[in-house]
Order: C-alpha cells, then structure tokens, then sequence
C-alpha cells in the first residue's frame, strides 16, 4: 500500500474513531445533568462491543471483502475472526486497515440512536440493542448500498449518506414511536445543561469528519482532496444557513443552532462527498441548514419524543443530501462509473436511483428496527421505571453522578 | 440578636458588600439563589422549542447583628442594592437566638 | 500530488480547523458564566461564516493563485466561486488543498480578536465585521505579505507571524479603543470561570498548531519536520519562561501561565517555523514567554481594556518571533532564497525587512480595522448597553444559558 | 524520508503530545473540585520541562542516535543541543522527527506518575522531580530497552509496555509509599468532580494512542496497520471486559469503568502492538480488563495510596501486555528478527526475555525512584502541610480556583 | 409577617411553583441544597471503590408572606410537594419583621 | 421548635454530620455558601492581574429540632466543627413553628 495512502487512511480512522466521544459531548452537553452520564456510556457501549462484533463476524457479513463482491444482499461468514486477512499479503495491508476504518462507521451509526431514546431507555436494553440492530440493519444496509444491489443498480453515497445517516435516523424514529415519550414531554422541556461542552463536541465532530468523508477516498487522492474542501464548505454553510434562520425566526443567533447547522451539513455532504465539486458543496449546505432548522420542528408537530433530533437533523440530513446528489453530482472529475446530477447534464435517473436505495433504507431499517424494539420491550423491557427517570438515569442505571461538588 | 436577610441581584453583591463594610459589619453569609417574582424570567429557544425559565439569578445575604444596629444595616443594604428597577429585591428580618462563634465559644453580641 | 504531501497537508488543514473550537475554549474558560456563548458563538460564527467568503471570493482577492502572483496588492476576481479550479488538473488538486488549508487561517485570524472585545461587543456589529475586516484587512495583508510587495522585498513569515498574528493582535488593539472599557475596569476584574476549559482549549491549539504551522512547508518534507520540531520546543520553552517568570514575580506556577506561555511560543514560533534551526526555536520560546508575560501587562498601565490579551500575546508574541528571525534564521537548511539572520552570518538586511514588513502591517490593519469600527459604532452600534453588559450578552444576544443547573 | 512515512510520523508525533492534555483531564476529572488545577498543572508541567530537557540533553543520553546504538546501558552526550542534527542530511529529518516523537514519550511517561501523588504532593518537589527522574529513570530504561542491554538479548517492546508504563507504573508505586497516603484515606474517598471530563479525557487518549502505537512503526507501513488495527481492537475489548467485570461484580455498567478499562487495554497492547496479529489484540484485551480490573482493588488491600490507580493500571497492564507477548508475539508478519511466542509456536525462551526485561525495569526504577524521593523529601520536602491538603492544592500551591461561579 | 421556608424533592420544584403562584403567591426564593434524612443516600461504586453518599439533592423554597395567609399556603405546598415516599421534606414558619422592598421602600405586607 | 443554623468549614461537613447522627439528629439540610468575615478571603493571579476573592467556601446547615434539644446540638455543632482556627463560623436559633412533614402530615416534633 502506498505510504501516503496509508498514512491518510489510518489518520482518517483514527479521526472517525474520536468523532464517538465528540458525539457523546455533544448529546451529553444538551442532556440534563441527571442523565449526562446515562447518555455517555450509551455511546461508549458502542466504543466497546460494536469493535468486537465487527471484527469476530459483523465485519465478515458485511461484504466489504472483494471476494464477497458477488453477493448483494449480505457477506458471508468466510472471513468471522479475520480468518486468512493480514499485513503480510501484497496489499500491504490494505484491506485491513479498510476494514478498521469500516469498523469507525459501524461504531458511530448506533451511537447517533441514542440522542433519540435518551432519559429513558433502560441501559441493558440498549446494550442488547447495539449489537443486535448492528448485525441486523447497519451490517445489511450497508452490503445493499456498498457493492449491494442497490449500489450495483447505480445509486451513490460516498461516506454513508443512506447507510449511515438516513439508516440510523429512521431507526432512532422507530425507536422512540416503541419506547414513547419521556414523561411531561413536551409540555416541559429542558435547556441544555451544559453548552460548552455541547460546542466541544461539535468541535470534534466537524474535526473528524474530514476523516469520514474525505477518508471515504480510501488513499489521499484528488477525491480526497474534493471530499475535504466539500466537508468545510457544507458545515459552514448549513451552520449559516440554520443561525440565520432561527435570527430571522425568533430573533437571535444561537449557538446550538450553529451547532446543529454544521452537524447537519456534515451530514449532508456525507453522501455527495466525492461526487460534487465547485459550488456544489455550499448550495447542498445551505439547503440541508435551512431545512432541518424546520424539520427538527417536526417532532412537537406529530408527536414524536425524539429527543435530541436524530430523525431531524439525521435521517432528514441524509436524505436531503442523498436526493440532491441526483441534482449535483459531476462525474467530471470522478470518473464516468458515475453517474451525473440533473444540473450537470444527467436526467432523472439518479435521482431515481437516490429515492429508491433511500426509501428501501427508510422501510427496512424501519420494520426490523421496531421489531428488535418490540422483541426488547416484550422481554426485558425497554424503558426505565418512572422513578429512574424522576430522579434521572445516571444514578439508577449507573450508580454515578455527574458532577460532585461539595468535595 | 437579629438575622437580617435580603435577596438582591447578582451584580450588586460588590456594592453591598463594600457598604456593609463600612457600615462595620464584620461578617456575611452569601448564597447563590434563584427568585421567582414580579420580575419576569425570560425565554430561551432551542432549536425552535421554547423554553420558559421562571426564575432570575438572585444572590441571598444573610447578616447576624446587634438588635440596635439592624436598622441602620438595612437602611444601608436598602440603599445600596437599589437600582429602581423590577427585581431589586427585598429584606427581612427574624430574631437570632444564642448566636455561638465556634473558634472561640463567645456568645451572642461578642459571637458576630 | 504525492499522495504524502496530500495526506499532510489535508491532516493539517483538519488540525487548522480543530484550533477555532479549542481557541473558543481557551477564551471562553477565561470568560466569566454569564458570556461565555457570547465568546464561543463569536468564534463559531468565524467557522461559519468565514469558509463561505472565503471560497466565493476571498481566495481570489488574496491572489494566492499562480495566475496572480504578479499581482502586488491584491489578487483579482479571477477566482471568484473557485472557477476553473479542480481536481482535474495535472496538480491532482494541490492548489485546492492548498484553497483549503489557507481558508482554515482566514477562519482562526479574525477569532483570534474576539478574545480583546470579550463581554461587550454586539453580536450584530461582529457578524458584520468579521466578513469586513476578513475583506478589507486580512486579504491585503495576506497578498502583501505572501507574494505582494512585502514579501517580494525580502520579508519572511513561514506560517503567518506577521499576516495573522500582528494582523489580529492590532487589529484587537484598534477595536478595544473604539469600543471602549468594560464597566468597572480595571478596579473589578473577572477570575476565568472555567480553568480546566482553558487547559482544554490550549492542548487542543498545541496540538492544531502543528498543523499549522508544520503545514504550512505544503508537503510532507523536511522542512515540515523542522517546523513541527520548532513547534514542539518554542512552545514548551515559551510556557516554561512564563511560568517561571510568575513563580518568580508572584510566588506561584500557575496554570494559566503555562497556558499563555504556550500560546506565546507557538505564536512566536509560527513566523520563523520553517527557517530556523538548532537551538533556534528554544531561544525564541524562552524570548517570547518572558516579553509576553510582561507585555500582557501593559493594557493596565496603558489603560486600553485588552480583555483576554489578544494584544499581548498575538501582536506582540507574533512581533518578537517575525523580528527574531531577523537574528536566527539560518538559510543553510531552507534554500538560499532565504536570508540569512544576523546571527547566522547574515547582516541586518533582514530584520529591516521583518521591521518594515511588520510596521506597514501595523499601520495598515490599525488604520482600516479602526475605520470598519467606527463605521460600526456610527450605524447599527458596536456595544451592548450596560444592562445587557450587567446581565451578561449569553441571555440578551443569544438567548441562552451556558449552564443550567436545576433541572 | 518518504512523504507517506513523514507524514504518518508528524501526525502521531502530534497525535501523542495531545494526551498529555487528554491524561490531565483523565485524571483531573477523577480528582475533586479543590485539587483539579494541581493535577493539570502536574501534567501541564511535564509539557513545559520535558520537551526543553529532551532537546538539550535527554534524547543525547537515551541512546537513540544511531551513533550510539553499540552503546548498551546509555547513550553519549555527543548530541546534546542536537548537535550535527538536521534535515539537510540525506535522511530528509527522519532522525529528527524521530527525536521529537520520542521526545513526546518523554513528555507522558513522568505525567502518568501523576495520578499516584494527587492531592498532596508539594508542587515545588514535583517541579525538581520530573526533570531528575527523566534523566535517571526514563532515559536508561529506554536505552536498556530500545538498543540497550535488555532489547539486545531479544525481549520486545513495540510502543513502551515496558520502558513507559512498567516504568512509571512502578515509580508511582515507590513515590506512594515514600509521600503517604491521602488524610483520610481509606476511610474516607472522594467520588470523581466531574465525570464528563473523564469521559472525554479518555477519548483524547485512545484517539491519541493511534500515534503511540502506530506510530511506533516509524512509518506508514503494514506494521503500522497491525499496531492501529491491535489499538483498536485491545481497547475495546478491555473496556468491555472490565464494564461487564463490574457489571457482574457491583451491578452496573459504569462510565468509569469503561474508561479505565479503554485505558487498560490501550497500556496492555501497547507493548505488543507490532508484534501480534488476527485475534491475539482481542484476547489481550480481555485479559488485561479483567486483570486490571481487579488489581485496582490492590491498593486498599495493601494499604498504598495510589490515588488514580497508577499501579493498577499502568503497571499492571503493562506488565500483562509485555508479559502475553510472550505468548501471542507472532514473527510471520513482523520479521524472523522478531521471536515467537509461546502459542505461535516458539518456546518459552521470549517468555523468560519478557520477564527479565520487565524485573530488570521494576527493580531498577523502583529503586531509584525511592531515592529521588527521599532526597527530595529531606531536602525540601515533598509533601503540602496538612492546612493545604485540607483547603485543597489548587488555592494553596497555584493561587488558582478551577471554577468561579458568581461573577 | 411570616417567612415559610420548604424543602422539597427537585422535580416537584415546577409543580409547587404553579401551585403557589396559583394561591397568590408572587414571589418565591430557591435555592439547590443537599438533604440528610430518613431517605437514605445511596452508593456510588467508582472502579471497584464504594463510596457512601449521604445527601440527596433536594430543592429548598423561601416565601414572605402575610400572617393570615401562612397557613393556607402552608397547606398548598404541602398538598403539591407529597408524593407518599420518604424524602417528601418539610415545610416550617418563622416570625420576620421589617421586610422592606428594595426597590421602593415599601414595608411588610406591601413589600411582598 | 427551633432551627438551628450554622456556617462552618466545608472540610468538617462529615465531621459534623457523624456528630449529629451520633446525637439523634435525623435530618439536616446543606447548602454551600460564600463566607466573609474575619478569615481573610485570598489573592489569585492571573497572567499578572491580582483578583482579590473576599469569600470563602463555607458550608452551612440547618436543623430543625425540638426546643429541649437545642442547646445540646448547638454543643455537638461548636465541639464537632472547632479547629480553633479563625474562619470557624457561627452557630444561632431562630424560632420555627408549624413544621410539618410533607410526605405524612405530621406536625412539629413528630415532623423533624
Ligand atoms: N414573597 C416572597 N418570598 C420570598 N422571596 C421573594 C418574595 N417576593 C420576591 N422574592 C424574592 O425577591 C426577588 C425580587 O422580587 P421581584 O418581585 O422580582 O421584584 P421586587 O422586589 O422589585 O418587587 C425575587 O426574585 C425573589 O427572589
Ligand atoms: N431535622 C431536620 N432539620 C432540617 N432539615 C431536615 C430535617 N429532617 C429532614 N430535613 C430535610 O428534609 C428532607 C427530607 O427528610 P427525610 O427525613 O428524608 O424524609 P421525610 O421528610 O419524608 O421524613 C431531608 O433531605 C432534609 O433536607
Ligand atoms: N455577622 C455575620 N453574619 C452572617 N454570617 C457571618 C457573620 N460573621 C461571620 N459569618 C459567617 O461565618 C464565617 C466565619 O466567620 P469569620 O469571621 O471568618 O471567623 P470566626 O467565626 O472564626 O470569627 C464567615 O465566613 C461567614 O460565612
């Protein structure tokens, strides 16, 4: 494997890698202070079991391996444990380390659910669910979109757009429709506790993030190069575009609306990543701002407790993002395997390709997501007593308090 | 002996403290507090959700005195903590009984 | 592009990046509870809203591009949406990576002054200034500097000592004494209300500043490892000559001493990053920590109100390091079109350059920055009223609360 | 030096000087409120000395000039001030960018010992500590390891399993027992001030520890690959390991323990992290979270007041990460200079090797380490008067608080 | 005039604001306290290490009030703030004199 | 009944706590305040500017507690939270009527 190459995926990783504590800052930050902890160890369960699964089998199911490229619906079990992948073979360890970057993405997907179900999902629920719904849903998804056959029939998503964002959004609306709301919601609702640190994270989600998309290149290539400059071009504007709406709204700029607008045109840039290119990434960031500022709405409208916006800012995200490659993706500089956008002389057809490899996400996830949470709530049950979530969950589920003061 | 008590807001603890000062007295007990009243809270909007907060930010002084000097004291405080402004606050007085500095075990007057 | 040069300089971009978050922590540490959003959205708006100018048209007006390096003063409109730029062309995307990287510096430049106006300025009137000031000050100077009619007589600024930090530090000079005091100092002042924020955001600046100023040799080369080298010891040297000075001075080693020390060397550090070598960049350090830790002296006896010592540690850390390369730069290492130091067997030829390189941008960036300001004050107004100064500007121009602890 | 290689080198010489800041907030949030600036301040200190320590004399004395690599037990002052070294050579600054990413290691390993002293321990001694212990403890160990006596005779020790953590591990062990326990303590303990700092001190190190270990491949390389992948791998298992240990032991997944447990696995892999392969970073894992896990306990048992578990950690860990090379080392991949263990088919001959090097390390630093302490200790004293330890170290040593909460 | 103060458990804070603004009650002062009592603490286990905490967080409110009115706000406080389990808290009533409103000078009944 | 209040040093809270329980005290409720008085407040300095910060972390507590025993649990207060030391703080009794337990009903002694 080329040096450079190397070096750019294993930093890429380690990138994805640091984005799931930033992600557990910025819920935790938004959380109350009785739950922080409660929301933490959600998404350091992901950090803990979700490389274990991949490695041992979630890896081996997911098709990644070029000899599974034939199968569309699912991997297969030839390669559970690593069995025969190493450094020592002529890629130099290239499919390996593929491999470790995929396992960012399989640790970072269930982690998004969490910000949906917090303040009341019972934690040995949840540590059930991440492995399962792992090798349910994102291991199945991702083999359809990646060489899968939605992939094969031509619809494009560069870093995880349908597989990722979309996947886990519709999953988290799944799960808080099982669970139900969380007590009072939403004729009481709580400001965020601790805003700096929800800021921290977004800090580091933007950081790594240029190691999700433009890592998505696999080598530090041009695309690399494009996917980069696409991912600061779309946070910026989609935390533009949301800070300018609300000011115009209700008044004032905020700083979880720049928050939210730049994890929400990270998001949308996701997909389209290495397929866009001039101006492209900033009317797909502005667009993306604009609209989850109003989708994140959408909750208090139909009633859904999701309560820190997965289904809002994510699935919404991934799917703006997903469809506006049908309009801007430029295969000029990508090679002509892709297909172009509406606005760069392709017709309908990738659009097409968009909606569909998006509303088979959507249904699939869906379906199998509400069962696994069904078969949960029927079993060791899913959500806390109502006592735990009065008193919060950290100290019930986790016999820890955030903050100790008087010591 | 008395405990004067008075609820003002924030900003004005230097100015009160500096008067209590040199009004002589020698001891004060500050904690942070958050007070309902004819003062409104205020709203904050997150992502589009608003959120009413009712309370303000107050900071509550407790002072132990000499029954004779408590008026003067909360003249002092009265006139120190007053901006004009919805919010000012307010003091009270209840009486304190066998007031006992612990360092020493002086008693009462001697005490504060 | 060799794909190392390209992972480098794509990392770098990314740790540029990171350092607007961690310098939003570093100042909102030192800030008190009540503006601490206001700091951090001061900074955050920079990471919104500089990326979007900078690619519609503040790239082509710092006429960074080949096709303007004739240009003196300013580039030119050639550029303006990135057009012709891609990653087609035979540079496989160098020159945009390169877009990228500087546009990470056109973000932090203008965040560096919000530390100077901290806890008085209206959210509105900077909105409007950081795109001003971004147009009318940072760009020229920019071009003057890197390949205008400063840089062509001879000047030297590796990675943005005089462009960025002299820039920035004066400027923040120049709003401060439009702006005018905060009340009640110097009597009262504010202890920082959050310490370990502000060793977060300094470990997080150490550690982007290697990008930055690593970075900045464009590749993965030999003079990149010297400037990373640099990077790490003038910023030890310089935290450690600070923190003894205040152990000397007052009696304690201070946490916040370490911190501006840090950021005294690597400000200091950062013109001369790739052009000294040895024992170079420990003098410098231990030259800037001592000067810096007196020059934030400085605002009380010359009574202009430098909140959190933009002018102390950015102008004049960045002066002494730009001058000092007039003493240590050392040519051998970094090609001969580089002159040598007075101490490297060079004559006073360069420091006169650095002396003139530095004044004209000190007249410069004074002059305008005041003029944006006054216009300010003169419209829409540039500070809040002392109610909302009272109160804190988190409630009245962000209406929201950095902590809420209640609930 | 390849572009690939420089670049992969800078970034996790970087990388690694982050989770110095990371380890101080690590162990800072474990700390109380009225000690958590002494604790960066320890770390912070470490950032300050060493680097300018190393440059001047350390790197010299460590032996890792090729020059010096006959030399067994030090290495020369040949290179003190770096003397002859630069990136003119034909090397393009491979020797110099090695210097400063072990320059980094250097920085950490006296920081780790921190944990063990909190709360007590003078800033002044710890000030004098750091520099001499540097010189007489870390600088031999190293060479003994790397190219010395220990590493000639063929024990292995990838990233510094034994030369950092055995060894700082073991020298907590030796400050404890000189310093004292805490006032108070065993009765009395004191719950983390703020876990969230924890948590996130933890994903700075594990995302930093990509660099330590993979970086200690020297390049990006397929050895690299296995050490990031084994990174990965380890953490996570020991995490979980030790999250379910107290799960089925106390009743809760906890935060903290999933942290210490990411930690444990990171020290335990580190030694091995080039050296083995498939699942063996997944056993290690395991064994070194359960392992540890239990060996925190140790310090109550045996009455040393090892404060953050220093002990329990590090020097456990490491001594089973170095030790389970001796079982798991697999040459195939990494060279037959490399021997293998005991389940890949070499004997117990590496075994014995690994045993020697980590007893030769334990017994020279303990000792040694007791040394420096009970100089320090009757000369200027080592432990804060009992006012200080009572009222807290921040005020006392650092007039500093960490939170300031009306103003 | 009559000072009532109440501890209650936290999340009955909203509940017993709304009950007494309901009751006519325009102003309250809270303040975040930690409470020992029969509701026993609980366990905090940090790698392996018990730790005991003793103190529950509880809510502490101060309302001035009129003589005549004490007792029924009293009664409203205790009515909201009651969920039947241990820790429910306490209400109780001390003698104040002399509260003045800050911002006008009013006294007693007029300045609450 | 009387309720008893005190500010000592935070360090003696479990002292004082253990102290009362061994007293048959059964529930106290703890605030942390800012304390002024004859103990010096102290210097902090940052990059060179002097804060001076007049307060001083106290902790204070209150306990409600029958009119027989609160001349023994002011004792148990001074002895426990005596260092001898300026800075110490204060005990004092104020009047409480009408204590009543939330969760029962109960009033007065049978309420603490
Ligand atoms: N009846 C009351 N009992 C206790 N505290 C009160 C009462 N009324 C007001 N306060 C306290 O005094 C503060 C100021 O009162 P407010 O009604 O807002 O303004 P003003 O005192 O100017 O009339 C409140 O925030 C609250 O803390
Ligand atoms: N004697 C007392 N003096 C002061 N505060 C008390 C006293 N007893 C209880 N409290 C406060 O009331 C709270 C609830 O008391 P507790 O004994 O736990 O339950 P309950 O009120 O239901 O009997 C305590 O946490 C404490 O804050
Ligand atoms: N007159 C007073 N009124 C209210 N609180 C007081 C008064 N005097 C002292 N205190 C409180 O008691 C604490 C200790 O008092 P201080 O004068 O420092 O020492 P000592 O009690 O040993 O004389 C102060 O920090 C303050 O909280």
């Amino acid at each position: 494997m080329d040096t450079g190459d190397a070096a750019w995926v294993m930093v890429s990783a380690a990138l994805v890698l640091f984005m799931t504590p930033g992600l557990a800052l910025f819920y935790g930050g938004m959380d109350r202070t009785k739950n922080v902890l409660n929301m933490l160890m959600m998404n350091f369960w992901c950090l803990l079991i979700v490389p274990v699964v991949w490695v041992v089998v979630g890896y081996s199911l997911s098709g990644q391996n070029p000899a599974d490229f034939d199968n569309k619906f699912l991997g297969s079990l030839d390669f559970i444990g690593l069995k025969g992948m190493g450094i020592g073979g002529e890629d130099g360890g290239a499919l390996l380390i593929t491999m470790v970057f995929l396992g960012m993405f399989a640790v970072i997907t269930p982690a998004l659910i969490s910000g949906a179900v917090a303040d009341r999902m019972k934690f040995s629920a949840w540590a059930i669910f991440v492995p399962v719904w792992l090798l349910l849903v994102f291991v199945p998804v991702f083999k359809w979109v990646y060489g899968g056959w939605l992939g094969s029939r031509g619809s494009q998503d560069f870093a995880g757009g349908t597989a990722i964002h979309v996947n886990a959004g519709i999953a988290a609306l799944a799960m808080v429709l099982v669970i139900g709301k969380r007590k009072g919601w939403p004729q009481e609702g709580h400001p965020p506790h601790n805003m700096p640190m929800v800021m921290l994270g977004t800090g580091i989600l933007w950081f790594g993030w240029f190691g999700f998309n433009a890592g998505s290149a696999l080598g530090a290539s041009g695309t690399a190069i494009q996917a980069f400059l696409n991912t600061f071009v779309a946070a910026a504007a989609a935390g533009l575009a949301w800070a300018v709406t609300e000011k115009l709204r209700d008044g004032h700029f905020t700083n979880l609306g720049a928050a939210s607008g730049i994890v929400a045109g990270l998001v949308a840039i996701t997909p389209g990543a290495g397929f866009v290119s001039g101006m492209s990434p900033l009317y797909i960031g502005l667009i993306a701002g604009v609209v989850c500022c109003f989708a994140v709405g959408l909750k208090t409208k139909f009633g859904y407790d999701d309560a820190l916006d997965v289904v809002g800012v994510h699935m919404v995200g991934g799917l703006v993002g997903s469809l506006l490659i049908g309009f801007f993706s430029s295969p000029d500089y990508f090679g002509t395997e892709n297909k172009a956008g509406l606005f760069e002389g392709g017709g309908l057809g990738l659009l097409g390709e968009q909606a569909l490899a998006n509303g088979a996400t959507l249904i699939y996830s869906f379906v199998v997501t509400t069962l696994i949470a069904l078969a949960l709530k029927h079993t060791i049950g899913i959500r806390v007593d109502d006592e735990t979530e009065q008193n919060g969950l950290d100290l019930a589920e986790h016999a820890e308090t955030a903050y100790h003061g008087t010591n | 002996m008395k405990l004067i008590t008075t609820i003002i807001k924030p900003f004005k603890l230097d100015d009160v403290k500096a008067a209590l000062k040199d009004a002589g007295v020698q001891g004060i007990t500050v904690t942070e507090v958050q007070g309902f009243g004819r003062q409104a809270g205020h709203t904050e909007v997150y992502r589009g959700t608003e959120y009413t907060i009712d309370f303000v930010p107050k900071v509550k002084l407790e002072v132990l005195a000499d029954d004779a000097d408590a008026d003067r004291i909360i003249g002092v405080i009265v006139e120190t903590a007053r901006t004009g402004k919805i919010g000012d606050g307010k003091v009270w007085v209840t009486d304190a009984g066998h007031i006992v500095r612990i360092r020493t075990g002086e008693l009462d007057s001697d005490a504060i």
